[in-house]
């Protein structure tokens, strides 16, 4: 068993709104930045874990985090990516 | 839900040929039951909704009633149940975000925001979840709009497991000159105002009329309250300048439903070009334009066509969007186009009006079935047992994370009264009281009694306090209308609300139906009627607290049977309620609280609260805890009885008082004077932290403070 | 009259009741102005009161840092006018770097709205002229960004600082309020404002009071 | 020009610690999920911003971000990186 990192990002599913995202996109805009298209907001949760593989490690993750909810699937969209 | 084919055939031929796709979804929003009450619309007509102090009753978006000569209060109450269920967080945020567009819409500055929220046992962890996003949602959006959430009621039961009721209401303040007329005539131009529209929340309201079903997720919602505060702050500016004349909150049905009910309150038609709405998605079909239930939008229409400009420049200062999207006209008719093409073409008066939906309802007396005895018990196991329950423990792991104080205006804050006091900071020292309470034990068991009993203890709540009570607004949350067997408490509970409005001769200024609250096995929830009671305080300098100093006597005003019925110890020790809820005492309450008043005028008590929830040892051992004082009580001082039976009885028409010593005999001849039964019961300490219960002078029980903090302080683990 | 200006961003919240204590109390003529109207030559104060400017959005304060009343508040610190920052208005002088440190998460990452006691130490400056040192006084907390974190706390406890008597969000040595230039500039979490008459409080204590009558008298004896 | 993703994940420093993630951690671990050895929360923003190239994309991320304060150096970590 090894330590792992993975990263796990909840936002709102593209078809919600985020007013979050929302407004700093709109905001750096007006602060000239204009290279900047859209802005989508959530969470990170930078996890480590022991486990197998890393293959384990982003599965376990994974199941984690819907068991315990920290993303409600109506809503939220998950990513869950390895990070070095 | 669709329209039935009845309700299509119905509408067909009054038109005399086939609707439209855009006139179905315009008459399924209106049509439904969230937006036509069509359910319910006889039986509310009971209510008494009429006194001279109403400035609006039931019908638009809020009541209005005067509180002062020249202060009128807004008030509405709302339910939003059914997206909660899948969605707490924004659920409950956006149930916010509704009832304060509703109170703007007369006018006024929202001052005060309220919480009625029955939730899950908190023994399973998606309840837990449930709850934790609730509270959260309801924080992180009242919050940000910068409206005080002071004063609320928490239940928790396995009944809302997975189907939580989410009640909230908010009160607003407004010069009574001041408030919207909310009339338009023909030519008048339409502004929609605020969020752009989009697909999120497609017929939201006609998903609140039906059973629950996951694929309804397309409806979710997401609240941004940032911008509805934008809205506030701009509406404010432009009622100062007194640029408007209409202003209507787009919520359930959306634009077609807000546009359809304008025109016909004002005998008017109206013309709308659907491709001005301002968009979120360019490819937006007209149908999704007319019920789309974005959040955060509003139709306003301007005083005369002089107040265009300025309140263009007023959005554009707060970098609000809006859009010119049609007029009212002279032919009472809905039309909507869409590039030029019309799409709608219905008259008024069918638009709002279904044919009568019969409702069978399956009569069925309250089940009565007796309890067993509750005597001879181990009475301290009881009492922590009581106090551990999370419908009686502290709810401060709730109401702090509410911003309670924003506004400087909160003089009694939750925790610290029975009901929120809020002063109106306005050089005097006047003010308000709000109260809201439910009690679906009561109502479960007999949903008439338990819904007026529910409007006498918001009554008294606002009593207790030292105000007086002016007007009522009630949520009537229950089953599946097409369900006789459930339809049954639904129209029981209204002729409850109705009855106690009567009895107590309060004006109901506002409501909320919220129908089909049942699992997907069809089950229905723990149906009850949340009622929200708003009372007018001279000064709010002599409101009256729950906080007792201590070594002062106690004081149970009221008279106490034994009634146990439905209460807080049978379910603690039983699993559940049985028999009858106590008797709702009409003449009794209006007594009470006409002394009430006085006491706390009188400035002759140190503290009051209205006993409920746990009979009187309930409500003394938390107000003793929160003062941090030692109490003493001898059960035959309250009643004559079985210790268990005074100790717990729940019931009505009663308030604990700590008087002050000095004053006791000036408030027991009050109390004579008005003919209500009162007598010292026992003592608030100094020194000593604990709880003591004699019977006959014989010591039957004692408890620390460390032995109950751990069942008071229980709801710690929920947020 | 001494003018006292009362900074509002979108979403500020707190602006009235403020403005209530600067005339009431303080007995200053306050008004409330929109922050790209802010001019600071033309104020002989300013407070940047509560709420929530721009939602809170990425973080407290930050948003706000970016509109065009930073350049007016850097420069009206650099010529010594009076700024005081009430909970979202502390977060954005924070974010200037007018004040030192930073406020973030509450350790128990919720918002918390509770009565807390404030101890003042080294009570100076225009804000807290009547103030002694070492006293306690009670006022409401309302926010979710209140952990004041900073490395070094040294500097900032030998100017005027305020204390929590019982940490309510984890801020590093219970801080609870920080200055600069003497109390000149001055942040605090607590919002004094909602404690600053009788019937605001249920204790009948006005512990926020002092700070409004503190500004009124330096203003008037020409601070 | 073209829209590129480019995701920017901000947490709290060690040194300013992170009671968000230490809570969760210590909340999966007590249901059980004993490979968890921690859990850092933060913000995620993905950003579309119009750039000449993915470099360029990052690049001009990294600079709104540290110019606007996005984040804060003396207490925050950052990751830029490209996302699909
Ligand atoms: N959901 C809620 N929102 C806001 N305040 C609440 C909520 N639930 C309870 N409260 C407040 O918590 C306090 C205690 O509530 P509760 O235990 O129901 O009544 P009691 O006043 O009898 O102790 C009251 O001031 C009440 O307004
Ligand atoms: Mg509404």
């Amino acid at each position: 068993m090894q330590g792992y990192k993975v990263l796990l990002i909840v936002s709102y599913k593209a078809s919600a709104r985020d007013p979050e995202g929302e407004t700093i996109a709109h905001e750096l805009r007006s602060l000239g930045h204009e290279e900047v298209v859209s802005v989508r907001a959530g969470k990170a949760f930078l996890f480590e874990v022991k486990a197998g593989s890393e293959e384990d490690a982003i599965e376990s993750v994974t199941r984690i985090a819907s068991e315990t909810k920290l993303y409600n699937p109506s809503v939220h969209e998950v990513k869950v990516m390895r990070v070095a | 839900m669709p329209l039935t084919s009845f309700e299509i055939g119905y509408a067909q031929e009054a038109l005399g040929r086939r609707l439209t796709r855009e006139e179905l979804v315009l008459l399924e929003a209106e049509w439904s039951e969230h937006c036509s009450y069509k359910s319910t619309r006889e039986e509310l007509k009971r209510l008494k909704t009429e006194a001279p102090l109403v400035i609006v009753g039931p019908g638009r978006d809020a009541g209005a009633i005067k509180l002062f000569d020249d202060v009128a209060i807004i008030a509405r109450i709302e339910s939003h149940n059914h997206p909660s269920a899948l969605d707490p967080y924004n659920g409950a945020a956006t149930g916010v975000g509704g009832i304060v567009r509703d109170v703007i819409s007369l006018g006024a500055k929202p001052v005060l925001l309220a919480d009625a929220l029955y939730m899950g046992s908190g023994r399973t962890r998606h309840s837990r979840w449930l709850s934790k996003n609730i509270i959260r949602g309801i924080s992180d959006y009242g919050n940000r709009l910068g409206i005080p959430t002071a004063t609320g009621l928490a239940w928790f039961s396995e009944a809302y497991e997975k189907q939580p009721l989410i009640n909230v209401a908010c009160v607003g303040i407004a010069k009574p000159e001041g408030i919207l007329p909310g009339s338009v005539k023909p030519g008048d131009p339409i502004i929609m105002l605020g969020n752009t529209t989009g697909r999120d929340g497609f017929l939201g309201s006609s998903f609140a009329s039906k059973p629950l079903d996951e694929s309804d997720v397309a409806a979710i919602q997401v609240g941004n309250p940032f911008i509805e505060k934008l809205i506030i702050e701009a509406l404010t500016e432009a009622f100062d300048k007194k640029l408007l004349s209409l202003v209507k909150d787009l919520g359930g049905g959306g634009l077609g439903t807000a546009i359809v009910e304008t025109a016909a309150q004002n005998d008017v038609g109206v013309v709308i070009h659907l491709d001005r709405v301002h968009l979120r998605e360019p490819d937006l079909e007209p149908f999704e334009i007319i019920a789309s239930e974005s959040q955060e939008r509003m139709i306003v229409v301007p005083r005369n066509e002089g107040a265009l400009g300025e309140l263009f420049s007023i959005f554009d200062k707060y970098g609000l969007e809006y859009s010119v999207i049609g007029y009212f006209s002279k032919e009472r008719k809905v039309k909507m186009l869409f590039r030029g093409l019309p799409v709608v073409d219905l008259p008024v008066g069918l638009a709002v009006s279904p044919p009568k939906t019969p409702r069978e309802v399956l009569g069925r007396e309250p089940c009565n079935k007796e309890a067993p005895m509750l005597r001879n018990i181990d009475l301290k196991e009881a009492v922590v047992k009581v106090l551990s329950s999370p419908r009686v423990s502290l709810k401060a792991v709730i109401y702090e994370q509410y911003d309670w104080g924003v506004g400087g205006r909160t003089s009694l804050p939750p925790g610290y009264g029975d009901s929120a006091v809020i002063w109106l900071m306005d050089n005097t020292k006047r003010g308000f009281a709000v109260a809201v309470r439910g009690n679906p034990g009561y109502t479960r068991l007999d949903p008439f009694v338990g819904a007026a009993i529910s409007f006498a203890e918001a009554y008294r709540r606002v009593a207790s306090v030292g105000a007086e009570p002016l007007a009522a607004l009630d949520n009537i949350n229950s089953g599946n209308p097409e369900k006789p067997e459930q339809h049954y408490y639904t129209l029981r509970m209204i002729e409850g609300i109705a009855h106690a409005s009567q009895a107590l001769n309060l004006p109901v200024i506002g409501g909320n139906v919220s129908l089909y609250n049942e699992d997907e096995s069809g089950s229905m929830i723990d149906p009850v009627a949340s009622v929200l009671v708003i009372g007018r305080i001279e000064d709010v300098t002599k409101a009256l607290t729950t906080i007792p100093i201590g070594d002062s006597p106690l004081v149970l005003a009221g008279d106490t049977k034994t009634e146990l019925g439905g209460s807080e110890v049978q379910r603690v020790l039983l699993g559940r309620g049985y028999g009858r809820p106590p008797e709702f005492k009409p003449i009794e309450e209006k007594r009470l609280g006409i002394f009430a008043k006085e006491v706390s005028e009188k400035g002759i008590a140190n503290a009051a609260h209205s006993v409920s929830l746990g009979g009187v040892v309930a409500t003394a051992f938390k107000m003793a805890y929160k003062g941090g004082v030692g109490v003493t009580i001898e059960s035959t001082a309250i009643c004559d009885c079985d210790p268990v039976e005074a100790l717990f009885s729940e019931s009505q028409a009663r308030i604990l008082y700590e008087v002050k010593r000095e004053k006791l005999q000036d408030f027991l001849s009050l109390a004579k004077a008005f003919d209500i039964k009162a007598g010292v019961i026992g003592n608030t300490l100094k020194d000593e932290r604990l709880f003591r219960l004699t019977h006959r002078s014989n010591k039957i029980m004692e408890l620390g403070f460390e032995d109950v903090s751990e069942a008071l302080e229980g709801l710690e683990n929920l947020g | 009259m001494r003018r006292v200006a009362i900074m509002k961003y979108p979403g500020t919240n707190c602006e009235n009741e403020t403005l209530y204590a600067v005339r009431n109390v303080s007995k200053l003529d306050g008004k409330v102005v929109w922050h790209p109207d802010f001019k600071a030559r033309e104020w002989d104060a300013v407070v940047l009161p509560g709420g929530f400017s721009y939602g809170d959005y990425g973080r407290a304060g930050l948003i706000a840092s970016w509109s065009k009343a930073s350049r007016e508040l850097l420069n009206a610190f650099d010529y010594g006018l009076p700024i005081l920052g009430i909970c979202n208005g502390f977060q954005v002088l924070s974010e200037l770097g007018i004040l030192p440190g930073n406020l973030l998460y509450n350790a128990s990452a919720k918002f918390i709205a509770k009565w807390v006691n404030v101890k003042f130490h080294n009570p100076r400056g225009p804000w807290l002229s009547l103030i002694s040192d070492g006293e306690v006084l009670p006022m409401p907390i309302a926010h979710a960004e209140g952990r004041y974190y900073i490395d070094d706390v040294e500097p900032i406890i030998g100017e005027p600082w305020a204390e929590y008597l019982e940490n309510p969000n984890g801020s590093i040595q219970s801080i609870a309020g920080v200055s600069r230039k003497g109390g000149v500039a001055l942040g605090i979490m607590p919002h004094p404002e909602r404690a600053t008459f009788p019937w605001q409080s249920l204790k009948y204590t006005t512990g926020g009071r002092r700070i409004f009558e503190s500004i009124g008298e330096s203003l008037r004896r020409g601070w």
